[in-house]
């Protein structure tokens, strides 16, 4: 047997593999045709304050490999999720963190306060495009992420990993500054920037105009930008973006990735995120890898 | 929830009609029977472009674990549906949704526009109560008209209208439908069609009070609820189509 | 007839399709497959004043619709240009564009010096990601930006394009700096930064580690990048970022587009940028579109 | 220059061995009789993934506008090409490259490790001198020894190698050639195989003494010399495989 667990700050996961917070929904949409047991760890959909609407639709268009989405971040709110939606995530034996968005820091310090207890981990989404305000508005600005995670870190106890925007010049820095701000983890990379255009119509094919380019087409940039954030801190990275089997997951690894989340292949292949834990399992046995950690930043160049 | 992630074996894929497309397909697994109205969810390529699945009301229920689904030949996902062959095996998820309720009624009024035709033909045949079936068909021609036999078959009345009059009455399915629904006591809609179709027979069935069911599209990423990305308004706020839907009670949607 | 010429600047083209640069030689390696004198400009390969040798093998590698490239620059220097190659592309009914790259200020108005009386317009690559110094070390650099752009206006007459690097968090502030400056259009997207690694081997595909995404797989940037660019300046952009077919092209004509470059579409179908005018014009024809500056900027949002 | 784009019908897919493949092809238009050593750029979808086209070395022409790949089936883009059915139309730029050089020798050594057959067929049956052939084939194991029957009947002497010695001696190509070439007054080397053996080929080449002409590969995206992607180091600085080449003299290649 091959072993794959991995410690995302004091968070102990059984595998590395995580599911990308948005396209798990509250994980149980996938509970018919996923052994939610045997996750690393699920990351619901993103949570606010207050329940919000998100955006009109049209909020999903498909682009060459890769789909754009602009959501808006609708979800329950923090008092249904407690209520109602942990508890059945609190059945399976899987870790869950809790993605938050707040457009203040102290909506941010609010949730996290509210989750410290409740949720094993804490992912800070500061690179939100689908929201006005908050998100992205905190992620491409080095100071405001700096402030945030500092407030988020005194008022939570928990692991606290901070899901950087790729939408910026140079993602080293932003990994620099959450690291010195006490982040114990980072998440990367959110949704790229991007749009579409109908051109029967000559209207956007997204309500909301702009949206999040995720899938396959951004991998590349998205195995960059983990290499580059985890040459520069020292804690782990949770390295995600178009990962859709095990070899583009051992990709991550191989460039600096302690674990990685699947995204936008669970709404393709339901089952992608068991593939991929098995695959690198076999990888591993094959191989002859006896420890993930042989893999975990392994590039050799 | 009842959905499944199967394979599936092509029995066949033949044009129904220029652009219309019938396959019909055994699931190499056991599956639910779906009720009427409810849809599937069809990968297209092992690759990743296209890389989202494409969603498919069930047409008919034919047997154990074999149904058929009717399309129409729209962009690249259809185009390479279409050309899948016999014997080969499909990806598919589902059955996804909630599907048509089933209801008493004195008339059950069926109106399909294009290739909206596709769930009311399972609709029809599971009703049991064949003799108080209408059905109202719009096409854009008569090449395009497409299930003619088989709704003849099944319903009591079948009225039809083709927008160049190439086929029954000239004009849309609306208009026929306004002509004829008269004696409306105890009568309920299901529809299926484009979204401006859909409104309209909304407006007829407010007209008249009475109940009117329909099945709406929106863009689909997962068919399980988890994107959010199929969202429609209706008075209790944004619903997904794939989870609350495809079915809803046409007073919801806000329009 | 419907009428397809575009300025840009003093440039005026036949067409709004150009060839983007690095992507069609110097013009004689397709002569034989497609009919030069259709092209609304050549974008000759990038040239330095010294020849360059670009960097090792390999250079380029697949990536889900699309590719990463570290060529380097290799390119034969300015004065096998000006003497070998301009007198072929001369012979052509088409404009052409120097594309330049230096790695000091100095370098880039000695350059557009040279070239100022012999092409038809400069193109400044100050966001090649494929070298070390100039290129992007510039175009992630607002002030550099500036300076670099406003020395060679001084020293140069002809139509000046600066061509902007994807890899920026705020697009919109180096159009707006890089028409301030006095540049007379913008050329978006150069690729995108990215990498990938082979898993059997663990090493990067590319000998450079980090290479430049190209192709279908970014068209959503571009598009996205090309909107917020030209919304912000009054001078014409040039768009390109993944396009294949003349329904792309007309996408970033919507989104804000003067003209439009094909790049590597190119190694795909050699015959792309013909193809391209001739879908726009029958898209046009079928549209009853008489003009195409109807269709420029004409997304409805 | 004389390459051209053009459509090619499939008039056969078929397996050569495990792993390998035959393809053979009618040029829908008249295109100029390729030099063994050139090679075509098969596009292997219409849509955008795999994007780029692959390099296929020509392996035999049969006569006008007909031509034969031979192919190992390694990853995504061969995998989509062993698919293709007869009767299919693709999409092909070629002929592409240099070509080997016709030389007079007293003996013509033609080397291939593995695929590396492939050019060399269409090589050796262009060679008018076919009695001082003597062909040298490397495989891994017996099962994967494609194209035996052609070379014995074109050479006049063969010899053959696997790595687990299941067929011929037991050993890597290069053992024996080391072992055979003796008598090398006025011999030239032709050699197609993995970088790793063509490095020891020009090995062998320079102790000799003897040219040697090398069909080198590199990752392509364009094939006509405009991306400047696919180069290797020569002593004359970076070459192009797809200009250039795709045949170098030994001596220009650094290692
Ligand atoms: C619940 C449901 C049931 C459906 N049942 C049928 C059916 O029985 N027969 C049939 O022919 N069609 C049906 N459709 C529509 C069918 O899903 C689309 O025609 C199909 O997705 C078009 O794919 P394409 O690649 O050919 O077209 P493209 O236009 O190239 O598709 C591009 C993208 O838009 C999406 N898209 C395009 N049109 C629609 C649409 N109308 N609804 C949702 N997404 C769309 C595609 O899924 C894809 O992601 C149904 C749609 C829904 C939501
Ligand atoms: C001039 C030339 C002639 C060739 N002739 C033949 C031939 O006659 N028969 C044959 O079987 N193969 C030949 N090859 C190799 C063939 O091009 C590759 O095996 C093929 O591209 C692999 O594609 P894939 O998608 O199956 O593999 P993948 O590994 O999935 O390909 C991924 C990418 O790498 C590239 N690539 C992978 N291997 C090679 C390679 N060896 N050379 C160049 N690019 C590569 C592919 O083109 C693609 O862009 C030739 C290569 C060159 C350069
Ligand atoms: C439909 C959708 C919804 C998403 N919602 C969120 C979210 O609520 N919070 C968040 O931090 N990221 C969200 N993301 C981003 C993903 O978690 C992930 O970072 C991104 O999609 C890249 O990974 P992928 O290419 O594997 O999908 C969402 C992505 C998609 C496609
Ligand atoms: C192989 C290759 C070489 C390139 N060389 C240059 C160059 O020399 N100068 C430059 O400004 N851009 C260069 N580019 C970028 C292209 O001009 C273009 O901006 C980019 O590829 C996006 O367009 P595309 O997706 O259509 O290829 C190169 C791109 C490729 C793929
Ligand atoms: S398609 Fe994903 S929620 Fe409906
Ligand atoms: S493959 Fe483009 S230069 Fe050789």
């Amino acid at each position: 047997m091959v072993r794959v667990e991995v410690d995302i700050g004091r968070l102990h996961l059984k595998n590395p593999v995580i599911t990308a917070s948005g396209t798990f929904g509250y994980g149980e949409e996938y509970s018919d045709l996923v052994d939610l047991n045997r996750l690393g760890a699920i990351v619901a959909k993103g949570i606010s304050l207050k329940p919000m609407d998100g955006n009109p639709p049209p909020r999903i268009c498909e682009t060459p490999c890769g789909m754009l989405n602009s959501i808006g971040l609708q979800n329950v709110g923090i008092d249904v999720f407690i209520k109602e939606k942990l508890p059945f995530l609190r059945r399976y034996d899987t870790r869950i963190i809790a993605n938050i968005l707040g457009n203040t820091i102290e909506e941010y310090v609010e949730l996290a306060m509210r989750l410290d207890d409740v949720v094993d981990a804490i992912e800070l989404n500061i690179s939100c495009p689908n929201v006005q305000g908050g998100g992205i508005a905190f992620g491409r600005d080095l100071r405001m992420t700096e402030e945030l995670i500092f407030s988020v870190r005194k008022a939570a106890k928990k692991t606290l990993i901070t899901k950087l925007s790729p939408n910026v010049s140079d993602i080293g820095e932003f990994a620099k500054v959450s690291e010195a701000s006490g982040s114990d983890a980072l998440s990367l990379i959110n949704t790229v920037m991007a749009m579409s255009i109908d051109i029967k119509t000559r209207r956007p094919r997204l309500f909301s105009v702009m949206g999040g380019l995720s899938g396959p087409a951004i991998r590349p940039i998205a195995v960059r930008m983990v290499w580059e954030a985890s040459r520069v801190v020292r804690i782990p990275v949770i390295g995600m973006g178009g990962i859709m089997k095990a070899e583009d997951a051992i990709e991550f690894l191989l460039a600096g990735a302690t674990a990685i989340a699947v995204g936008t292949a669970n709404f393709v292949n339901p089952r992608a995120t068991i593939e991929v834990i098995e695959g690198i399992e076999e990888f591993m046995e094959k191989g002859k890898i006896d420890n993930i950690k042989d893999l975990i930043g392994g590039l050799i160049c | 929830m009842n959905e499944r992630l199967f394979k599936a074996r092509v029995l066949e894929n033949t044009p129904a009609s220029p652009g219309y497309m019938l396959i019909s397909l055994e699931c190499l697994e056991d599956i639910k029977r779906p009720i009427p109205g409810q849809f599937f969810m069809i990968r297209l390529c092992s690759g990743n472009d296209p890389l989202l699945r494409r969603a498919f009301s069930l047409h008919a229920w034919i047997g154990k674990n074999r149904f058929q689904i009717l399309y129409r030949i729209k962009g690249i996902g259809t185009k390479i549906l279409s050309e899948i062959q016999k014997g080969q095996t499909i990806d598919v998820l589902g059955p996804l949704g909630n599907g048509f309720p089933k209801r008493k009624a004195e008339r059950h009024v069926l109106v399909a526009g294009g290739i909206g035709i596709a769930p009311l033909i399972g609709l029809a045949e599971t009703m049991d109560e064949k003799d108080k079936l209408s059905f109202f068909m719009g096409f854009r021609t008569k090449t395009e008209a497409i299930c003619l036999d088989r709704v003849n078959k099944m319903a009591a009345s079948v009225s039809v209208a083709t927008e160049d009059g190439s086929l029954g009455q000239k004009g849309t399915v609306i208009d026929i439908l306004n002509k004829n629904l008269n004696n409306i006591k105890s009568t309920i809609i299901y529809a299926c069609g484009p979204r401006n179709m859909l409104k309209r027979v909304s407006d007829v069935a407010l007209r008249h009070a009475i109940d009117a069911y329909l099945s709406m599209e929106e863009y689909m990423a997962c068919g399980l609820g988890s994107c959010l990305g199929c969202v429609i308004r209706t008075t209790q706020g944004y619903k997904r189509v794939c989870k609350e839907g495809p079915i809803f009670d046409h007073r919801e949607i806000v329009w």
